[in-house]
């Protein structure tokens, strides 16, 4: 598989970016915000399994990577850090998507390239040296209303488990969601907060389903198998539920589909770090590439459930089954990931 | 250790390197030196963190159009600052509560206005006026002669008040203070409200940095978390009445540059968030050494 | 009131502060019951009565810090309610209260000008609050400290000092002193008073409050006694007899106030001591004291305070660390390293701290809880506490120790004296070898002081060993068996009571704490 | 006598009681006030379900109640609560079934504790800030941790069961655990040495010191038993979720201490009952869940659920002079 088909333009409007190509191996950064969970763990292992493939390896002088946290001053001061320092590209998964106009102005004086993904940017229009690495999110909760539009028996009452509030990824996964929704005005949609956390989610679950009644199906952000188990714990008929890539949540699903918890899963796959290193790399060697990537959804349902292949009965449930891009080349198996010690 | 930090650099001292990380350690210093004033008087300010991040909303709304409506627009953002904290103010002094417990509860109302300002990320900030107030004036970060002016107008000024002192004594034995005839009442409220006017020039520095503002509760956390270390640091006692905002501030640098170092000393990603919290409980645990030196173990017990 | 009495308070002069019919409640509590006074200018009015009479509570009605329950007050004839100590201060009346009210953190110099310092362009003129600060303590003679130190690093006494001359920097027209000479040693108490006889030529109203009657005899130009809650008599200088003021104090006539000493009949050996160090050091303040006290025998330590004393009981008690030299229990070496370790088996020391407030009790905790502190596990049945088993042990020694108080309230609710006795009682429940005793009577009242030395020498004839500091010659020459006066860390002079009674005599105590003839050294801050 | 007993008793009342009853009123407003916008907010199944989430925070508060009597803070319940839940399920064998998560959790939040209590008694250092350090410390241990060695997370059966199972029909074991903590917590308070303890340090340490009290012992075991009590919260967690993941403890640490504060403990110290953080706890969970399921704006839920406190507080949580 090319790179063509792995960088797919968000639409034919997103425009196109392509730098003077450099002579490699390149020095690149990784500016991350937040560390403490799964996900991000998981997606930093990617990056680092990526980048010691060999073909990818010989690309790279050098492979720099810090976390700040969550404060967004100290993300954009890291960014500047790595501008000054040289580098020839620099990743970001933003704490804030507006915060950067001015760090970006500064990389594009530096002619510095930028790939963020995961938590992109609102993009100005200015920027000539940033590409975007992402699912799309819009698209992704559209997705999973059209799939419970298709799999729920009835259309009365469907249950929406939000994000964290305030955050543009929860925004556009709602809005999306909300599209599908739209094609049938007669179903009441209630709304709790999950923060896209198992404890939160489950909880809030639970007391929706025992204060508003049992729902024909539910659609959560994330924290899938927290907000399972609620279901499964509120002795309500088992309903279809769409939720986000956990291994744990496929496990459920694929042990308790016959009793009717049909699932559909797609996620936001961690490997998305890899994705944005191939990007990456791809400019800096001249290519142009869309300025809006949108990769593929990796969307997979009880029915398309294949132990080993997209779950992993035998791998933690904090592992997030949606690992690879096989159209970019990008197939590290479950164990690459894992295996990956800390050193 | 921030000499240390610059030293260190790979490419030597960058101005654009210099100007950021003055940047966000004013942004710190200032909360830290928020949090100071509460902290002078016995008490403490959990809520911060929530205030910073109410101005910085309110900020990039109302930071943007003609001079003179930007002028506006900051006033506003001390404004909102000034209220919040006047409310804890009042919470405390009149309602006689826990500065602790009652900062907790307020810093739940804060960031919830916040989300009510700004339900989404984003906001539109006059672009020359940021980039001057975080750029630099002959090679000397703005946002460092913002602070020092808060030092040297503000602070020092306000210490040698009486009011000031008065927030010194309170903090001190507070019950003392009253019936020596201090102004207890006047001192709280000073430092509070204080607090949240600093706090606020904060949240006004983060929307300059950003050029936009995020309702972030964990960002709210964090910063209150970070300023109580830094006050910490900065050799303040938390129990009141001796430190002041100058330890504060470098506190806040220390702190700073604690996280700079994993530029310098490129640590394995997985290993950072662990080198970072030993750096941190090695520096606040510092602040223990005297009482270690003392021979009188009953100086060592409250 | 006696025709005489009243006589003497018929003057046409206009009183600077009276008081009529004033009460006091602190919820069930009646703190106050009847509070009458009248200050003149020019002249020393002095309250007494025994601890829990009232005296405090009056004084804090005056100084603006509670509001009374009832009554009126008048300045200058007009009446006034005061919101705050600051509006008392508005109107000239200044008071130095029991419990301190310095700010520790703070310096001299600030503390003495903490409400109106010197300004330059509205802000504190550091160098001039200075300047004023050592004017005002060279005023009462006490060059010796520094404006520029915390007031946390200054022993107790000089804290006085320092809070005497907060109160006189603030031009006073009616100056309160409620048991301001406590802590003091006897030369400072001189200073005072001189100072306050000046004060009085100046024409200043003062209102002294004490339970020292030597100084009330040479100061007091009218006197007021309360007794629970309620003034009882005005009458001036002379009218009445020591004994007639202690018994409208007490209601009780006050036979001899210390118990008669022992008398070791012939022959009998004098028993082994219990506790003895050698050359005993601690950093600057113990330099090899030498000393050992025996079962029966009270022990005295004396001297100018800050000698030493407080750091050597503190040493015993194991809570100084880095003290060299040697402490023998049963003249066996023993290491004292915390409190737990001294009051365990064998030496079983106690001490009785010298600041009962933060040292010796646990205020918002209720009487039982403070009087069984120290000896919880011996309430234990298994790994539970046995309520009755502490009940009976805390009413049993609340009625031996007649403590005045409802043993299931905060113990913050009793008078000065009262607590005083919580704290001892605490310990007199472990039944202790060694009995350390700091400064046990400030600020308590002769009926209950007496009480206190009655205790002290049973508890010495039923074997136990005790150290006293006190810094009241008195109780040196009254109560103790032996006197061990200390000057810079060291011991000067250990006198021993001849069996005709001689050898402890102020001329020894005084000479030995200033030691004279002894080789001078320096003085220890 | 009669008297003075009266007084003890009104001295009680006002000690002890108005916390607790204005709490417990507050509760039963809330409910009703609920249930006017959902009858469903009465129902036995929805009750039983919030003392079931109850039973955590109701066991990370007992811990924090402990610390905070002393006059101490322990700002480290997020990731001792997660360390806890991580290592035991990660480091539980499948030999006992995964029971033995229990006491590795416990041994895992003794061990934390006992930093704490080495760095607060011993250090001197404030446990505000301490504590904070070691937060942040157990994050990155986690980190990488999961990093390092993708351990297991899924929660054995047995565990699953302590939490969700039903030993007396129609109860939840989470709440008969918590029953358990809680008489432990007020046996440990009310009729031992150590729990008087714990009141006097907290009233005046150096007191409490002069009265040959262990004080730093003391200390270092309390905030041990806190850091097992949010372990142990951690591995019940675990149960009920099904998983032990990371950030599992950060929505426990605030409503942990609001609760004890709303239960009538003093955060100054050397006040307070268990009976009293029940109460608290009851009412933060219901306040929490009821704002959850309400639909409004998440602006709306923050101020209410801020202002509610704040209010409360208003009612009973001031501070008297002359504690000052
Ligand atoms: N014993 C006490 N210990 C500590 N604080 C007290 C005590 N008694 C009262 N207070 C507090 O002090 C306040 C009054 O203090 P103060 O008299 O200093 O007011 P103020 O500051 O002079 O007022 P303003 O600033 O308007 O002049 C009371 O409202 C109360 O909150
Ligand atoms: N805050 C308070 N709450 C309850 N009762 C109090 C309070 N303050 C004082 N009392 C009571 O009022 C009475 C008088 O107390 P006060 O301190 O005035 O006595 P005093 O004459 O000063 O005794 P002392 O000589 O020991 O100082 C005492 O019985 C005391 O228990
Ligand atoms: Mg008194
Ligand atoms: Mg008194």
């Amino acid at each position: 598989a090319d790179a063509g088909q792995c960088f797919q333009p968000a639409s034919s409007t997103s425009g196109t970016v392509s730098l003077p190509a450099k002579k490699g191996p390149y020095r690149i950064a990784f500016a991350n915000g937040f560390i403490g969970n799964a996900w991000r763990v998981q997606m930093l292992q990617s990056l680092k399994a990526y980048a010691s493939q060999p073909a990818v390896a010989a690309q790279i002088k050098e492979l720099r990577i810090v976390s700040v946290g969550t404060d967004v001053s100290a993300q954009i001061a890291a960014m500047d850090n790595f501008i000054s320092a040289g580098f020839d590209a620099i990743l970001i998964d933003a704490n804030s998507p507006t915060a950067f106009k001015p760090v970006m102005r500064r990389a594009k004086q530096a002619g510095v390239l930028i790939v963020s993904f995961d938590n992109t940017l609102d993009r100005t229009g200015k920027e000539t040296n940033l590409v975007q690495v992402n699912q799309d999110q819009v698209a992704m909760g559209k997705m999973m209303g059209d799939w419970l539009n298709q799999n729920m028996k009835e259309k009365k009452h469907v249950l929406e488990v939000r994000g964290v509030p305030g955050n543009s990824v929860d925004r556009d996964r709602h809005d999306g969601f909300r599209q599908a929704m739209a094609a049938d005005p007669g179903i009441q949609i209630t709304e709790v907060v999950g923060n896209w956390d198992d404890g939160t989610g489950q909880k809030a679950v639970a007391d929706s389903l025992a204060v508003n009644g049992a729902v024909d199906g539910i659609y959560t952000q994330g924290g899938s198998t927290g907000v399972t188990h609620a279901l499964l714990d509120s002795h309500k008929p088992l309903v279809p539920i769409a939720g986000e890539g956990e291994n744990g949540f496929r496990k459920l699903i694929v042990a308790n589909a016959k009793d009717g918890l049909l699932g559909e899963s797609a996620g936001q796959s961690p490997a998305l770090s890899a994705v944005a290193l191939k990007a990456a790399i791809a400019v800096l060697q001249g290519q142009t590439v869309p300025g809006e990537i949108r990769v593929p959804i990796p969307a997979a349902n009880y029915k398309t459930f294949e132990a080993g292949k997209n779950y992993f009965p035998d791998l933690s449930d904090t592992f997030f089954a949606a690992h690879d891009f096989p159209i970019c080349d990008i197939n590290m198996t479950a164990n690459d990931i894992t295996g990956q010690n800390a050193k | 250790m921030f000499g240390l930090y610059l030293a260190l650099q790979p490419h030597g001292i960058h101005t654009d390197v210099l100007i950021t990380a003055s940047n966000k350690g004013v942004l710190l210093a200032l909360v830290a030196a928020a949090q100071t004033l509460p902290v002078l008087t016995g008490g403490i300010d959990l809520s911060v963190g929530a205030i910073v991040v109410l101005s910085n909303c309110v900020a990039s709304v109302l930071v943007s159009g003609s001079g003179l409506q930007i002028g506006f627009g900051v006033l506003a953002v001390l404004g909102s600052g000034l209220v919040a904290g006047l409310f804890n103010a009042l919470a405390v002094v009149v309602g006689r509560l826990q500065p602790i417990i009652a900062t907790l509860a307020t810093s739940t109302m804060f960031y919830g206005v916040s989300l009510l300002v700004r339900p989404n990320p984003g906001g539109n900030v006059d672009d020359d006026f940021a980039s001057a107030m975080t750029g630099a004036v002959f090679g000397v970060p703005v946002s460092m002669l913002v602070l020092a002016t808060v030092l040297v107008l503000l602070w020092m000024p306000f210490r040698r008040s009486l009011t000031g002192r008065g927030v010194y004594a309170v903090g001190s034995a507070e019950a003392s203070a009253y019936m020596s005839g201090v102004k207890v009442v006047r001192s709280k409220l000073a430092a509070y409200v204080g607090s949240g006017l600093l706090a606020s020039l904060a949240g006004l520095l983060l929307t300059l940095i950003a050029e936009s503002a995020q309702a972030s509760a964990i960002q709210a956390g964090d910063l209150t978390l970070n300023s109580i270390a830094a006050v910490v640091i900065g050799g303040t006692s938390l129990f009141g009445g001796v430190g002041g905002i100058v330890g504060s501030i470098l506190g806040a640098f220390i702190l700073r540059t604690i996280g700079d170092l994993l530029f310098v000393l490129s640590a394995s990603p997985l290993w950072q968030p662990l080198f970072q919290g030993l750096i941190l409980l090695v520096a606040v645990s510092f602040g223990a050494l005297p009482m270690l030196r003392t021979r009188n173990r009953l100086e060592t017990y409250r | 009131m006696s025709a005489a009495a009243s006589s003497s308070l018929t003057t046409e002069r206009q009183p600077l502060l009276e008081l009529s019919d004033i009460v006091k409640r602190y919820g069930p509590v009646t703190a106050l019951a009847k509070g009458i006074l009248r200050c003149e200018a020019g002249s020393i009015h002095a309250v007494m009565g025994e601890n829990g009479a009232g005296k405090s509570t009056l004084i804090k009605v005056i100084a603006g810090v509670v509001a009374p329950t009832e009554g009126e007050m008048r300045v200058d004839g007009v009446p006034v309610r005061f919101r705050g100590p600051a509006d008392a201060q508005e109107h000239g009346i200044v008071c130095v209260f029991q419990e301190l009210s310095l700010l520790p953190d703070l310096s001299v110099a600030d503390n003495i000008s903490i409400t109106a310092p010197p300004r330059r362009f509205g802000l504190i003129d550091r160098r001039a609050q200075n300047a004023r600060a050592e004017q005002l303590l060279a005023e009462i003679g006490c060059e010796g400290i520094d404006p520029r130190e915390r007031v946390r690093d200054l022993p107790l006494s000089r804290r006085q000092m320092v809070e005497i001359a907060k109160a006189l920097g603030r031009k006073p027209r009616l100056l309160i002193l409620d048991e301001a000479t406590s802590a003091l040693t006897a030369d400072d108490v001189a200073r005072v008073v001189t100072l306050l006889k000046r004060l009085r030529a100046e024409g200043m109203a003062i209102l002294y409050i004490s339970h020292r009657m030597h100084e009330i005899r040479e100061l007091a130009d009218t006197c007021s006694v309360f007794a629970n809650g309620r003034h009882i008599e005005t009458f001036a200088r002379g009218e009445r007899s020591e004994d007639e003021i202690v018994r409208m104090m007490i209601g009780r006539e006050l036979s001899q106030m210390f118990p008669p000493l022992p008398v070791r009949p012939e022959g009998v050996p004098a028993p082994e001591p219990v506790l003895e160090t050698r050359d005993l050091s601690w950093e600057n303040h113990l330099r090899g004291v030498s000393l050992s006290v025996a079962p029966g025998e009270i022990l005295g330590l004396g001297g100018l305070d800050g000698q030493g004393q407080r750091e050597y009981l503190l040493a015993l008690f194991g809570c100084l660390s880095g003290v060299t030299g040697e402490i023998r229990i049963d003249d066996i070496p023993t290491t004292l390293g915390s409190p737990r370790q001294a009051m365990a088996e064998p030496s079983r020391l106690a001490l009785i701290p010298e600041d009962r407030k933060t040292e010796g009790l646990m205020l918002p905790m209720s009487v039982a809880e403070n009087l069984t502190a120290s000896t919880l596990s011996q309430w234990c049945r298994g790994p539970f506490l046995n309520r009755a088993r502490e009940r009976e042990a805390v009413q049993d020694i609340v009625r031996r120790m007649q403590i005045k108080a409802v043993v299931d309230l905060p113990v913050s609710t009793l008078s000065g004296g009262n607590q005083q006795k919580v704290a001892i009682g605490k310990w007199l429940l472990a039944g202790p070898r060694v009995l350390l005793l700091c400064d046990p009577t400030r600020g308590i009242d002769v009926g209950t002081k007496q009480e206190i030395y009655r205790l002290l020498r049973e508890l010495a004839a039923n074997g136990t060993a005790i150290l006293l500091y006190t810094t009241d010659y008195d109780e040196l020459i009254g109560l103790c068996d032996r006197v061990a006066i200390f000057y810079s860390g060291r011991i000067t002079r250990l006198l021993t009571r001849a069996p005709d009674g001689s050898g402890i005599t102020e001329e020894a105590i005084i000479s030995g704490a200033l030691d004279i003839g002894g080789e001078m050294r320096e003085h220890v801050a | 006598m009669a008297q003075s007993r009266s007084l003890m008793l009104k001295d009680r009342l006002r000690r002890l009681d108005l916390p607790l009853v204005v709490a417990s009123a507050c509760i039963v407003a809330i409910l009703l006030g609920g249930s006017l916008y959902n009858s469903s907010f009465l129902s036995p199944h929805y009750l039983i379900q919030q003392l079931q989430v109850a039973s955590f925070l109701g066991i990370v508060a007992a811990g924090a109640m402990l610390v905070i009597l002393l006059g101490h803070i322990d700002l480290s319940v997020p990731w001792t609560l997660t360390a806890g839940a991580m290592l035991g399920t990660g480091l539980a064998g499948s030999t006992l079934g995964g029971v033995e998560a229990i006491p590795i959790a416990l041994a895992v939040g003794a061990g934390i504790g006992l930093v704490n209590g080495l760095g607060v008694a011993f250090l001197r250092v404030p446990s505000m800030i301490f504590t904070l350090g070691v937060n942040a410390v157990l994050q990155g241990l986690m980190v990488l941790y999961t990093g390092g060695s993708a351990p297991a997370s899924s929660a054995a059966p047995i565990v699953r069961w302590l939490s969700g199972g039903q030993l007396v029909p129609g109860l939840p074991n989470a709440i008969l655990v918590w029953a358990a903590a809680g008489v432990f917590t007020t046996v440990l308070l009310r009729a031992t040495p150590f729990g008087r303890s714990v009141y006097a340090i907290g009233n005046r340490e150096r007191a409490a010191y002069l009265s040959g009290m262990p004080v730093k012992r003391i200390v270092c075991l309390s905030f041990m038993l806190a850091g097992s009590a949010s372990a142990l919260a951690g591995v019940l967690l675990t149960g009920y979720a099904g998983k032990a993941f990371q950030g599992m403890g950060d929505t426990y640490l605030l409503p942990a201490i609001a609760a004890v504060v709303l239960g009538g403990t003093s955060i100054a110290g050397g006040r307070g009952t268990y009976t009293g953080t029940i109460i608290g706890t009851i009412l933060i969970v219901l306040l929490q869940s009821m704002l959850a399921v309400m639909q409004m704006p998440d602006a709306g839920r923050q101020i209410i659920y801020g202002a509610v406190i704040f209010v409360m507080l208003l009612l009973y949580g001031r501070s008297r002079a002359g504690q000052a």
